[in-house]
């Protein structure tokens, strides 16, 4: 309301802000012209059928991939033309834990904290292995770990340097019902710390968290829409915008 | 070797030379113009195509 | 880019050279004074292959950075086609050095600093091959034969001097310090056969890029059609 | 911010790795050792056969193949477990990564050669060479930093491809040829004819030539070679 950015999601700042974004691998044209906004604590819920370009979205936010054309800007900095602070500003987390198998948690923490130029290193690795529930298996090494304790490491990665912005890219998908409501119950509380975006198939999932959210079909935004719409109403609307049947 | 026989031999390989260079061109030549066939068979078929959307979409 | 000539017109100027060239070459230049006789004029058409393969790859390695800079696809095909065709001239020379070995110094094959660079930069270029036919993906294909492509370009001189340290070469040294200056019909005949023979390899590379836009006209088409 | 405390970080994380599952190095090691036999017999013609002007081309194709096995490996990891994703996540200049990896992969075949020189030594030459030792160890380093730099640059490229293990000697071998030269050349000499810096040093200041080129050539590069 103060300022010019505000849309339709109240008075917030926009966190992420997307504009014209446009991918190309070779001749084969990924993402043609995405633009969105999230507001800072927002949470966007993207869903989409497989190829639609989501992951791709979500690799251009974390500065993994360069756009072809159009602005993309996270917590303030331009992701092409300044990625340092972007990446400093931003946690991933995916179904890849992104973890040294042969080093122990403590250690892999520790050399995400060096790359991240923690000062607060020690205290920040072991606040957050009490808060995982980790602790008592800090000096084993990951290799040693089930899938549940590896997602959990992985969330601790992506929040060690404590991130303003958390992408989520399938972030249920491969995990057991156990691991599931760990990944929730951590969601829940380090929601009200950063602002989300994430990919996935999972309808409820993406409806229960999603202050926002967004159908990508063939690299375009099919269908924009804020929160508070209900499973079944919303399960109609993505069958009228994808075609292919893939999962709900 | 005698310079008749040094020229015979210098000659004909140049000529072998060129001639592969030559027939490089020529094949590549014909390449092209195999393949700009392609291509407009191609365009009419995707002409024709969307001559039949339209037509769907028109009904 | 390369619409100024046309393939055809730079083939048809490359013939008129490397013809007038030919003609001069055996007919107005003088035969050599030295053992090797007649048998020198390999050297008017050995040398502008020569420097014709490394205009390719030269060409092929500004295209590269080109690439890296713009990530246009135009000029990942210019790089590879001008390293196709810096191949097919760089085993020309292999043949043709061959031959000048067999006649200059009675043998096949000398481990001589030239034919030696040649040899690996035949097999740099090949690997440049493999590389390119071994990743899938279209842009990242691209962009990793582009750094290959520099990384070669840069070792070959290396190499070149490197072969140095190996006992004396055997090359004649033609042009440059040392092997005296040409004469005037020399000169003359040979830079029409150098000119004539780049203008060749850009009729080929214009050519061939030609053909590979056009393929990917014609994919394109293919999958807006399947698609 | 800290360039060096990252390089430092990436570097200690890969040698805690490698001394704590040892599988590079043991493998390696076995492997220089074993060249260095089957070489005593390839060329062997005759009872004691004076193999003192082959040293230098058995040590370095020996060194060369070795860090063939042990480039494929450093990145295997990176890749397998995605980590590289998430090292390109963090504020790290490419250049760094590159640095990094290729100090690691340097520490690796010092600790090789640490071993195998000794052991080559007893094999195959006969005078003592510990007064040449300062100019043997300055042309293993240059010639060893030519190596780690080349072979972690196309090591990278080759990881992303279809054929991984099977592209990097092609593109390896071909390019790693002029330090081959110079430094079989230089190690030959100083083997069998004790030389000092004098005469090795055209060969010195070529291999820190190409040291330097490749190191610019690679700064120029990674960036595309590692992203995306």
């Amino acid at each position: 309301m103060s300022d010019g950015q505000d849309r339709q999601d109240g008075g917030a700042p926009l966190e992420i802000e997307v504009e014209g974004l446009r991918k190309t691998f070779g001749r084969r044209e990924v993402l043609k012209g995405l633009s969105f906004g999230v507001p800072r604590g927002g949470f966007l819920s993207i869903f989409g059928p497989n190829g639609a370009g989501k992951t791709t979205t979500l690799r251009v936010l974390a500065t993994l991939l360069t756009a072809s054309a159009g602005t993309v800007k996270v917590a303030g900095h331009d992701v092409r033309e300044d990625p340092m602070p972007v990446r400093r500003a931003i946690g991933l987390i995916s179904h890849n834990a992104m973890l040294y198998p042969d080093l122990t948690a403590q250690e892999n923490l520790r050399f995400y904290a060096d790359m991240y130029g923690l000062t607060d290193a020690d205290e920040r690795i072991s606040d957050l292995l009490e808060r995982l529930e980790l602790s008592a298996r800090r000096y084993d090494v990951v290799r040693t770990y089930s899938k549940g304790m590896r997602q959990r490491l992985a969330i601790a990665r992506a929040v060690l340097h404590r991130p303003r912005v958390l992408l989520l890219d399938e972030p249920h998908s491969g995990l057991d019902p156990r691991a599931v409501d760990i990944l929730d119950g951590l969601l829940a509380e380090i929601r009200d710390e950063h602002t989300f975006v994430m990919v996935t198939h999972n309808i409820a999932k993406g409806l229960e968290w999603g202050t926002k959210l967004m159908i990508i079909e063939g690299g375009r935004i099919a269908y924009e829409h804020a929160a508070g719409v209900d499973h079944d109403a919303f399960s109609a609307v993505y069958r009228e915008h994808v075609h292919d049947g893939s999962v709900l | 070797m005698t310079v008749e026989e040094g020229a015979r031999y210098v000659a004909a390989v140049y000529a072998v030379i060129m001639a592969v260079l030559v027939a490089y061109y020529i094949i590549s030549s014909r390449r092209v113009s195999a393949l700009q066939r392609d291509v407009q068979l191609l365009e009419e078929e995707t002409r024709r195509r969307q001559a039949q959307a339209t037509e769907a979409g028109a009904e | 880019m390369k619409k100024l000539v046309s393939a055809p017109a730079l083939f048809v100027g490359a013939g008129v050279l490397l013809v007038i060239g030919a003609l001069l070459a055996f007919w107005y230049a003088p035969i050599d004074a030295s053992s090797m006789g007649f048998s020198q004029k390999i050297f008017y058409y050995h040398a502008p292959i020569a420097a014709a393969a490394i205009a390719a790859f030269g060409v092929a390695f500004v295209a590269a950075i080109v690439y890296l800079r713009t990530q246009d696809l135009l000029w990942d095909r210019l790089g590879y086609v001008s390293v196709r065709i810096g191949l097919l001239f760089s085993i020309l020379v292999m043949i043709t050095g061959m031959i000048w070995g067999k006649a200059a110094w009675g043998v096949w094959w000398a481990w001589e600093p030239r034919l030696t660079t040649f040899l690996l930069a035949c097999f740099l270029y090949a690997a440049y091959w493999v590389l390119r036919s071994v990743v899938d993906e279209e842009q990242r294909r691209a962009t990793y034969a582009a750094v290959f492509a520099v990384v070669a370009f840069v070792d070959v001189p290396i190499t070149f001097f490197a072969t140095r340290f190996l006992p004396e070469g055997l090359h004649p040294v033609v042009v440059g310090p040392g092997g005296g200056g040409m004469e005037g019909s020399v000169a003359l005949s040979f830079a029409v056969c150098l000119v004539g023979m780049l203008l060749l390899m850009a009729a080929l590379i214009r050519r061939d890029v030609e053909i590979e836009l056009i393929k990917d006209r014609v994919t394109d088409l293919k999958t807006s059609l399947g698609g | 911010m800290g360039g060096w405390a990252q390089f430092k970080a990436i570097v200690r994380k890969d040698l805690i790795r490698e001394l704590r599952t040892r599988d590079m190095l043991v493998s390696m090691i076995l492997f220089v050792i074993l060249a260095m036999i089957i070489f005593h017999y390839a060329f062997t013609v005759e009872e004691g056969s004076d193999l003192t002007w082959f040293t230098g081309g058995m040590l370095w194709v020996t060194f060369i193949f070795a860090m063939l096995l042990g480039l494929n490996r450093s990145f295997a990891q990176e890749k397998d477990e995605r980590c590289l994703d998430g090292l390109l996540l963090c504020p790290v200049d490419r250049v760094t990564i590159f640095l990094a990896k290729t100090a690691g992969n340097l520490v690796f075949l010092l600790i090789i050669q640490a071993v195998a020189v000794p052991v080559f030594a007893l094999f195959f030459i006969e005078r003592s060479f510990l007064g040449d030792l300062l100019p043997f160890l300055v042309v293993l380093l240059l010639a060893d930093l030519g190596i780690c730099s080349l072979g972690t640059l196309l090591a990278t490229i080759s990881m992303n491809t279809r054929s991984r293990d099977l592209l990097l000697p092609i593109l390896f071998l071909p390019l790693i040829v002029p330090v081959l030269i110079a430094a079989t050349g230089a190690t030959t000499l100083i083997f069998a004819e004790g030389t000092g810096f004098g005469s090795l040093a055209m060969r010195m200041l070529f291999l820190l030539g190409f040291d330097a080129v490749f190191l610019v050539a690679a700064w120029g590069t990674y960036d595309f070679a590692i992203g995306e």
